[in-house]
């Protein structure tokens, strides 16, 4: 056999050209038409109600800073509010995405993938959200950096026994394990979007892709990572939330000081979480015509995930209940009685109706499969959870040992004004993800679908990319 | 030496191809695909990823710093707080935790980035968009005087086209 | 931290040499101002007290002015004055801020023909009064307050001297009545002089002798030497409060007879009565009186008292079997027409017990003007008739303290000129030609006689923040001013020279004097005897104005006194000891009576009588008669930057509803008109000090029975304090078993190589509620002002509050969002007082949960609060158990203190800015500078030597501070009491350095 | 007499017998010691330099010169700054004390007249700060001078400067971070260096 000639140079040339898109992958050219596609108006009109609330929001803060806290509606007793409040909704929200993405990558759930990057993109703009809140919780946002354990003419450390520098560490910690993880599985993608555009965009997208070709050794590193960054990340989200509740579980107050805070709040963080990524993903499925890759299936597992912790959580506030009776402790007692019959009642109602009974619709499979009943549930959760931390923060406040110092607390127009901004900070950067950043995690759905396509189960012609799709997440 | 690269559609048709190329002696290849395959990475370098090393480095010293610092800064200014030791390894241990998990993750990126020489400014001569496509692409070395041999055995494998990128 | 604070002091330090323009214009914080001459007795950063008097009210209680560059910047009491021994009332320490205070007149002012006041100078208002004067002749008359003996006597030969036509004094809660009943009884025209610190059975008609009575200070501190703990195995005394509602005094009461207001004296007369057929009282006194009061039996007084007649009988007895009985005459609020027979009956009691001459000394008449409603009547009816043409009105606000019905405020339309000298604005100067504004007392010389034998001098402390001059001043230069005869009998010199001349007039040191601050000697009775129609006293039912269902009741402000605390925002931020409603008038009804006229808490129901209407907010109590409305005197200003809502009055002011009368002698009476009552629909949320008097049975305020006293008390082992300190669940003993509470030494928690374990011991049997010392930690630690609005937001900046407990509390209610109202039942008294304030833990939950160490534990085992370390996160608030943290929402101190406030601010305490927690730290600047002093002299700071500002001001010595390491300190003496001794909150295991010695119940008195 | 009093009598004492034995070896008439006496060029000088621009910190309205007073004269730092040893703040002299002296010495120099001007309005001298510590610290002089910390430590060598300025001494924490004069951690060493108190109350109350 005679060695076929060598081709001539320009002809490598012209093999290694890039792809016309036309005959690109078809999960390439979907994705990337979700997010270089010309801006809709709806985006536009979402996006600008958002910098609107953003803006409002941020004056408020500034005016709050320059007159000081008494604008918002605290008083003696209720030294923390609205702003806690939010701050730990928001954490709990961060929790889908690593949730998703770690935990569910470690039970080789593939399911994940078609969700898995907006999750994490949420993960990471709620952590913002909620560090926003820290600021603004803080009486001297100037001095802030008081917390911080650097080396410093004062010759002072801080204080590692305080909750609050757990606090600052475990989300700082997950803040930045956060970003890593969306990132590390970015860059292919990021790959994948350099390779296809130009301009601005390429630059963009070259700079944060680093120059990923896709080599074996790369891939091998690149799996390995994520999976090592699952296991970091696993315990890590247990731990956040669990930092979090120990804000309160540590303290003396009534109705926060209790052991089973932490898997209650980390029940309560993926329950929150959960529902918030249906709540924008619902919405962003419809509007992108993703069906075929976020498909029903997607969301009936969510569901399920969503009654699970559900349960986990209606028996927490019932489990609270018992042990307040049962320890024989008056003020124990009192607080929790008083939350649900007190000045707040209406609070304690509307989060054990909406996270303890609501959800239970999800044991039937009618429910689970339609979109506008996971849609109305999930977003009832949303606001059910955020009152489960308005109900233990300000009635754990509001009725505490000494009845000479009991107190109310109504949030002030100041108050809800930062807290909308603080939704309309979190829409602005998930609307300009969307339309920056491949928001299906492109290599991670090619790989199911080359391994379908070379491990025989090719597609039949007529069978849609979605059912396609969901046919081989289930073989998974 | 120049290079050949041949293009592929399948992962186990790389899988073969790179398995007889490092079969020949052929060891400076390699592999570009669009997502992830066992097979191929196993069939380019058997051996485990090295990531591991250095998320396990990261853990041990997040570990040892997360101690470390909170007790030498308790007590670099030892001060009464709330009745407690100046060192409270229970409430450290929060500390000491986080910063395992911290470190490791930030060694595990940096294991990334060293392994998969990342970041490159310049993309590989033999690399083409077609990779982060669907297609996948064998770009091994060959002296001049075996690249026929090569060519036709990427050929035998399926592969769909085989270009040279000349020394 | 605001760049105004402790540094601008230094700045004025040069200015107080008179060059105040020069300094004012640059950077307040890059400059050094020094003295141009610096004065022989100041070196910069050390304190120098002078000795002085406090005027807030006839009391005169004796002054140390602490000052720092020449500022005054605390009032304390002077240890060595008879009548406060070192303490001082709320109101006193209040009182500094007359000074600083920001409306006061700069100059004297005229009002124009425009109808405003616009600045003159003073050689112009001195010579135009004196031009008017000389006008008027004996058409011009002068009004005014109390005054020392040398200003009195002056101004006595002052209107003579001007030939003006006379001079009227005018008091607003003066004892007119008590001293007609004295002359009546005894021929002495004279104030008796009370000492319950003997007494073994005090029983009090209605005096509130704690609060606004004859001397609240001096009165607190015998009443707790009477009841002293330590001596209640010896001599348990009892103390009785008859009256229509459970005031702060009768909240420290062992019992309340609920008597309808007015009938006093016939309690008196039927307690008598019973006393006497009970062998009681004096042999004297069963010869002369028994058979008259034979129709006083107890059948017809409990009818007519509404007090049971067995309580008669029960208490008539006791007083038959006490060895030192006292009985204390009806104060101001239940003055009726009948008045001085009332206080008449009960000097009566008084004289049959004996107590005349013991408990009870009526010293011979010092022959001072005594004030008199019926002279201001008498007034009135001149100026109306058009006979008056120059009024000169001094250290009285009458428009706003004269009932409306005496129509002073149209009477004096009718007068041309009218004068006013208060140093700042108020209801007269408001209608007043010219103005010419009297120093404050601390500016001022004076001199003041709280009582024969007590003579207190007034010397300046400052030197005139605006240009003001002494009252006696102002008219030495009108007289002079006014030339001729009249300037010729003007006496040489000031009014320095007048009271120099005065007290030096038998040969005695000024300087010693002044540093001693007076003359303190005493006067006892000589030779008193019945006067022979002392029995025709008519002692009957009060004789009440008008229709209605209630009586209604005015009621001297513990705090706001008759209005002249209003401008004052301390007095006005510290809750009412009673209702801890701050900044706002309020209706007393019974929880009854509220039901029957369908108003709740904070309903707002008009109050009518035939003088006037009120609309004010109801505050429904257990603790009042169901006929009674009670509404206290001091708000419903017109006048003032705190005393009214921006302009808007504040409140009501009751006085406008009542009728213009008096007793028999002349005197003022209040108690007068009938109300009816009804609802209006609005609703009004009152800004409280504290919210709930209802303590759940929780260990926060205990009471022991004094049978476990007697018990366990005296020579029997001292039973473990953890056994202690168990109880208040339900039964009111501090007795029982709490397994789970941690034993453990206050003294441990600090630094073993330390001398010191700050610890501080608190008797809530002592404590009356007073918040005298709410008051004093306010001024030593620059607490700001918040305003209402903020303090109904719970906003109050207070480091210490009086908690005011009714009870143990019953585990009912608390699910709305207004506070538990207690529930105060007829009887036997069961109201604790607890002075909250930071406890210092040893284990401070506050600690730990500070990300940045601003509050810590420190080696003399204070918990130290570092303001500038502080970044407001606010958790350590959430996290004390006892809340007695306070955060500044705003920068208090520049909303709150307007200029020249920062003046009087305590250079060695950090003004707080925006955004830090600020608590209380056992005012650490005082055991700071003691320090100084004991390591100067290398010896450790010594038991006494240092106290807190609280401890200091409290007039009952409730508050014990002290070293706990100091085994011999008092501290520590009073902390190891194993029955009374107990922890706030123990069960929490913070290890506080307070201990509270639990309320002493003695239950009813026997007979 | 108090001690301080003692003192004052001594410097004052001491000055003259400076100048006048001066003046005794060789200068003007010993009448002239008193009353109209020329100054020495070197307080002339030492006035010119207390008003040199180019020197480091702010123009005080007097060109009063530290080295010539606490350098050459040798006055002790508490004779003018009285109280300080007794006082948490320090003493700065009033007019009435600078012209106890300058009724009598220095009547031709320029700062003089200046300082004769204030006393005429008997008005104080706005002089700039230059050593400062912030609100919130409860900085106490006389605790220092018992402990026998020397006025340079904190003050630098006042005794060479005629122009006051804020000397520069910055410590490096072995985290090699700077802690400048004044700052915190600039105390914070010094009192760990003495064992002094490093209980935050001890300042900050």
């Amino acid at each position: 056999m005679t060695p076929p000639p060598p081709p001539p140079a320009e002809s490598v040339a012209a093999m290694i050209r890039p792809t016309p898109l036309l005959a690109d992958s078809q999960t390439n050219r979907d994705v990337m038409a979700v997010f270089m596609g010309r801006p809709g108006l709806g985006w536009l009109l979402l996006l600008g109600l958002c910098a609107a609330g953003l803006v409002t929001g941020a004056l408020t803060w500034i005016l709050q800073i320059y007159l000081g806290l008494g604008i918002a509606g605290y008083s003696h007793p209720i030294f923390w509010g609205v702003y806690i409040v939010t701050f730990v909704f928001w954490v709990g929200i961060a929790h889908a995405g690593t949730l998703i993405s770690a935990i569910l990558l470690l039970f080789r759930a593939k399911w994940r993938n078609a969700i898995n990057r907006s999750a994490e993109a949420m993960t990471i703009f709620a952590v913002f959200t909620a560090q926003l809140f820290l600021g603004i919780h803080v009486g001297r946002i100037w001095k802030a950096y008081f917390i911080l354990p650097y080396p410093n003419q004062r010759a002072l450390w801080v204080n590692f026994k305080s909750p609050l520098l757990w606090d600052t560490f475990a989300i700082s910690t997950y803040t930045l394990i956060s970003l890593i993880f969306l990132y590390v599985g970015l860059v292919p993608d990021l790959a994948i979007a350099r390779d296809r555009t130009t301009g601005w965009r390429k630059v963009l997208y070259g700079t944060l892709a680093l120059g990923w070709r896709g080599t074996s050794r790369q891939w091998k590193a690149h799996t390995r990572t994520v999976l090592h960054l699952s296991g970091l990340a696993t315990p890590l989200v247990l731990s956040v939330h669990s930092v979090v509740s120990w804000d309160f579980a540590v303290a003396i107050v009534p109705g926060w000081h209790a052991t089973i805070f932490a898997p209650y709040f980390v029940a309560g963080a993926i329950f929150s979480g959960f529902a918030m990524v249906l709540t924008v993903m619902i919405p962003v499925r419809r509007i992108f015509g993703l069906e075929h890759i976020i498909t029903d299936y997607h969301f009936e597992n969510m569901t399920r995930f969503l009654l699970l912790t559900s349960v986990i959580v209606g028996y927490a506030y019932g489990i609270e209940y018992f042990i307040a009776w049962y320890s024989g402790v008056e003020a124990e007692q009192t607080s929790f009685w008083l939350r649900a019959f007190g000045p707040y009642w209406i609070s304690a109602w509307i989060m054990i109706i909406f996270n303890g009974v609501v959800p239970h619709i999800f044991w039937f499979k009618r429910a689970r499969t339609h979109v506008p009943t996971i849609f109305v549930v999930a977003t009832l959760i949303n606001i059910g959870m955020w009152f489960e931390r308005y109900v233990i923060i300000i009635t754990g406040l509001s009725r505490e040992y000494n009845p000479a110092v009991w107190g109310h607390y109504t949030p002030s127009t100041a108050e809800l004004l930062i807290v909308i901004g603080s939704f309309s900070f979190f829409s602005t950067a998930f609307l300009l993800f969307l339309k920056l950043f491949p928001v299906i995690p492109i290599s991670e759905v090619k790989e199911l679908e080359i391994h379908a396509r070379s491990h025989g189960h090719g597609a039949a012609a007529d069978e849609s990319e979605g059912q396609r799709l969901r046919r081989m997440q289930e073989a998974h | 030496m120049p290079t050949l690269v041949g293009v592929y559609d399948s992962p186990q048709h790389v899988a073969e191809t790179v398995t007889r190329l490092r079969g020949r002696g052929f060891a400076k290849l390699e592999v570009y695909s669009p997502a992830p395959f066992d097979e191929v990475e196993e069939a380019v370098d058997p051996k485990p990823s090295k990531v591991r090393y250095f998320t396990l480095i990261g853990g041990l010293l997040g570990v040892v710093t997360g101690y470390a610092l909170t007790i030498w800064m308790s007590l670099d200014w030892p001060i009464v707080i709330g009745g407690k030791p100046y060192a409270a390894i229970p409430a450290y241990t929060v500390i000491a935790f986080e910063l395992t998990i911290l470190f490791g993750g930030v060694f595990t990126l940096i294991g990334l980035l060293v392994i998969g020489r990342l970041p490159s400014v310049k993309l590989d001569p033999a690399y083409s968009a077609r990779f982060s496509g669907d297609e996948f692409g064998i770009a091994v070395e060959v002296p001049e005087r075996d690249v026929a041999e090569v060519d036709g055995l990427m050929r035998s494998h399926h592969a769909k086209e085989v270009g040279i990128v000349p020394a | 931290m605001p760049e105004f604070d402790r540094r601008e002091f230094l700045k004025i330090v040069g200015a107080s040499a008179g060059a105040a323009a020069t300094v004012g214009c640059s950077d307040p914080v890059s400059k050094l101002i020094p003295y141009v001459v610096q004065p022989e007795e100041i070196t910069p950063g050390i304190p120098v007290y002078y000795a002085s008097t406090c005027l807030e009210c006839p009391a005169a209680c004796g002054l140390h002015v602490k000052t720092r560059e020449g500022r005054p910047i605390k009032l304390e009491g002077n240890p060595d004055h008879p009548v406060n021994r070192g303490s001082l009332c709320a109101r006193g320490q209040s009182a500094i801020g007359r000074t600083y205070h920001p409306d006061r007149f700069a100059k004297p002012m005229r009002r124009g023909a425009d109808g405003k006041l616009a600045a003159i100078e003073w050689d112009e208002a001195i010579a135009l009064l004196g031009a008017e004067l000389a006008k008027a002749g004996g058409r011009s008359w002068v009004l005014g307050g109390t005054m020392g003996p040398t200003a009195s006597e002056f101004l006595d030969r002052w209107v003579e001297a001007v030939g003006a036509g006379g001079r009227v004094v005018y008091e607003p809660f003066a004892p007119e009545a008590l001293v007609g009943a004295t002359k009546t009884l005894f021929g002495v025209e004279t104030e008796p002089i009370f000492d319950l610190s003997g007494s073994d059975l005090i029983l009090d008609f209605g005096s509130d002798f704690l609060e606004t009575g004859l001397s609240p200070v001096e009165h607190a501190r015998q009443l707790a030497t009477a009841r002293d703990a330590a001596e209640a195995g010896r001599r348990a005394t009892r103390f009785v409060y008859i009256g229509p509602r459970l005031s702060m005094t009768a909240s420290n009461a062992d019992e309340w007879l609920a008597a309808k207001p007015g009938t006093e004296g016939l309690l008196a007369l039927g307690l008598a009565n019973v006393a006497l057929r009970n062998g009681g009282g004096t042999e004297a006194g069963r010869a002369v009186l028994a058979p008259a009061l034979a129709r006083f039996d107890a059948a017809s007084v409990a009818q007519q008292s509404g007090v049971p007649a067995d309580a008669i009988e029960r208490i008539g007895k006791a007083l038959a079997k006490a060895k030192s009985p006292v009985a204390l005459p009806p104060g101001a609020a239940l003055a009726s027409r009948r008045a001085t027979a009332t206080c008449g009956a009960v000097l009566l009691l008084d004289w049959a017990l004996g107590a005349i001459g013991g408990a009870v000394q009526l010293p011979a008449d010092d022959g001072r003007r005594r004030s008199s409603y019926r002279a201001a009547l008498a007034l009135i009816d001149s100026m109306k008739a058009g006979k008056v043409s120059v009024l000169l009105v001094h250290g009285a606000n009458p428009v706003y303290s004269l009932p409306a019905a005496a129509g002073f405020a149209e009477a004096l339309e009718q007068v041309p000129f009218v004068v006013s000298f208060a140093s700042g604005p108020d209801e007269t100067t408001a209608r007043a030609q010219l103005i010419l504004p009297d120093h404050t007392p601390l500016e001022s010389w004076g001199d003041a006689s709280p009582r024969p034998g007590v003579r207190s001098l007034v010397q300046p402390t400052v030197r005139p923040l605006r240009d003001t001059r002494a009252f006696v001043d102002t008219l030495l230069d009108v007289g002079r001013a006014m030339g001729g005869s009249v300037a010729a009998r003007m006496p040489e010199g000031s009014f320095r020279t007048l009271v120099e001349q005065a007290w030096t007039a038998s040969g005695a040191d000024f300087k010693q004097l002044l540093s001693v601050g007076g003359v303190f000697g005493d006067a006892r009775s000589a030779g008193i005897s019945l006067a022979g129609d002392a029995l025709q006293l008519e002692v009957a039912e009060p004789l009440l104005e008008g229709p209605g269902q209630f009586m209604l009741l005015a009621v001297p402000s513990p705090l706001l006194y008759d209005g002249r605390g209003a401008d004052l925002p301390w007095l006005q931020e510290i809750g009412d000891p009673v209702t801890k409603i701050t900044w706002a008038s309020w209706a007393e009804l019974s929880t009854a009576a509220a039901e029957q006229l369908g108003v709740e808490y904070g309903d707002v129901i008009e109050v009518e009588t035939v003088a006037g209407k009120l609309e004010l907010p109801a505050y429904p109590r257990g603790g009042i008669r169901d006929d009674v409305i009670a509404i206290a005197v001091g708000q419903g200003h017109r006048v003032g930057r705190w005393a009214t809502r921006d302009g808007e009055r504040r409140g009501v002011n009751v006085i406008e509803a009542l009728p213009s009368l008096t007793d028999e002698s002349g005197g003022r009476a209040w108690l007068v008109a009938k109300a009816s009552a009804r609802k209006t629909g609005g609703h009004y949320r009152f800004a409280l000090a504290q919210h709930s008097q209802d303590q759940r049975g929780r260990r926060l305020g205990l009471a022991t029975p004094l049978a476990a006293l007697a018990a366990n008390g005296h020579g029997a082992p001292a039973a473990s304090a953890a056994a202690a300190e168990g109880g208040g669940h339900g039964d009111g003993a501090a007795h029982g078993e709490h397994g789970h509470l941690k034993d453990f030494e206050p003294a441990k928690d600090s630094d073993p190589n330390s001398l010191y374990r700050w610890g501080m011991a608190i008797d809530m049997d002592r404590c009356t509620g007073c918040s005298a010392c709410v008051a004093a930690c306010s001024i030593e630690n620059n607490i700001p002002v918040v305003g209402e609005e903020e303090v109904r937001r719970g906003r109050l900046m207070s480091w210490l509050r009086i908690e005011r407990w009714v009870g143990n509390g019953s585990l009912e209610g608390g699910a709305g969002l207004d506070p538990i109202l207690p529930d105060e039942p007829i009887g036997p008294v069961d109201v604790r007082h607890t002075a909250m304030l930071c406890q210092q833990c040893g284990a401070a939950p506050c600690e730990p949960v500070c990300p940045v160490i601003a509050t810590y534990h420190n080696e003399d085992g204070l918990n130290g609060m570092i303001y500038n370390r502080c970044i407001g996160t606010r958790y350590c608030a959430n996290n004390c158990p006892y809340k007695v943290r306070r955060y500044n929402w705003y920068d208090n101190h520049i909303h709150n203190w307007p200029e020249p406030m920062p003046l009087m601010l305590n250079p060695e305490v950090t003004v707080r800015g925006q955004g830090v927690m600020e608590k209380c730290t056992f005012c650490v600047q005082r055991i700071a500078s003691a320090r100084q002093t004991a390591k100067d002299q290398q010896r450790p700071i010594a038991d006494g030597e240092v106290t807190t500002a609280c401890a200091q001001a409290c007039p009952t010595q409730a508050i014990t501070f002290g070293n706990l390491k100091d085994e011999s300190s008092t501290v520590v003496r009073k902390s190891d009491d194993p029955v009374r001794g107990f922890r706030s909150l123990h069960e929490l295991n913070t290890r506080p350095a307070v201990t509270y010695l639990a309320k002493i119940t003695r239950g009813p008195v026997e007979g | 007499m108090s001690p301080i009093q003692l003192r004052r009598r001594i410097v004052e004492a001491a000055i003259a017998a400076s100048l006048a034995g001066g003046l005794v070896f060789g200068l003007p008439s010993p009448r002239d010691v008193s009353a109209q006496a020329e100054s020495s060029p070197a307080a002339k000088r030492a006035q010119e330099l207390a008003w040199d621009d180019a020197a480091p910190g702010p123009k005080q309205p007097v060109p009063f010169s530290h080295a010539l007073h606490a350098g050459q004269f040798q006055i002790d730092c508490l004779y003018c700054h009285s109280g300080t040893d007794r006082s948490a703040v320090a003493g700065v002299p009033s007019v009435e004390t600078c012209m106890g002296c300058h009724t009598q010495f220095g009547q031709d120099l320029e700062g003089i007249q200046i300082l004769k001007q204030y006393w005429d309005a008997q008005e104080p001298i706005p002089w700039e700060q230059i050593h400062r510590s912030p609100e919130h610290v409860q900085f106490k002089h006389n605790r220092h001078v018992a402990a026998e910390v020397p006025c340079e430590r904190c003050h630098g060598p006042v005794g060479e400067m005629d122009k006051l300025s804020l000397t520069s001494d910055t410590i490096w924490w072995p985290w090699l971070l700077p802690s400048k004069k004044l700052e915190m951690g600039w105390c914070v060493n010094c009192h760990r260096e003495n064992q002094a108190s490093q209980d935050c109350l001890t300042c900050h109350y």
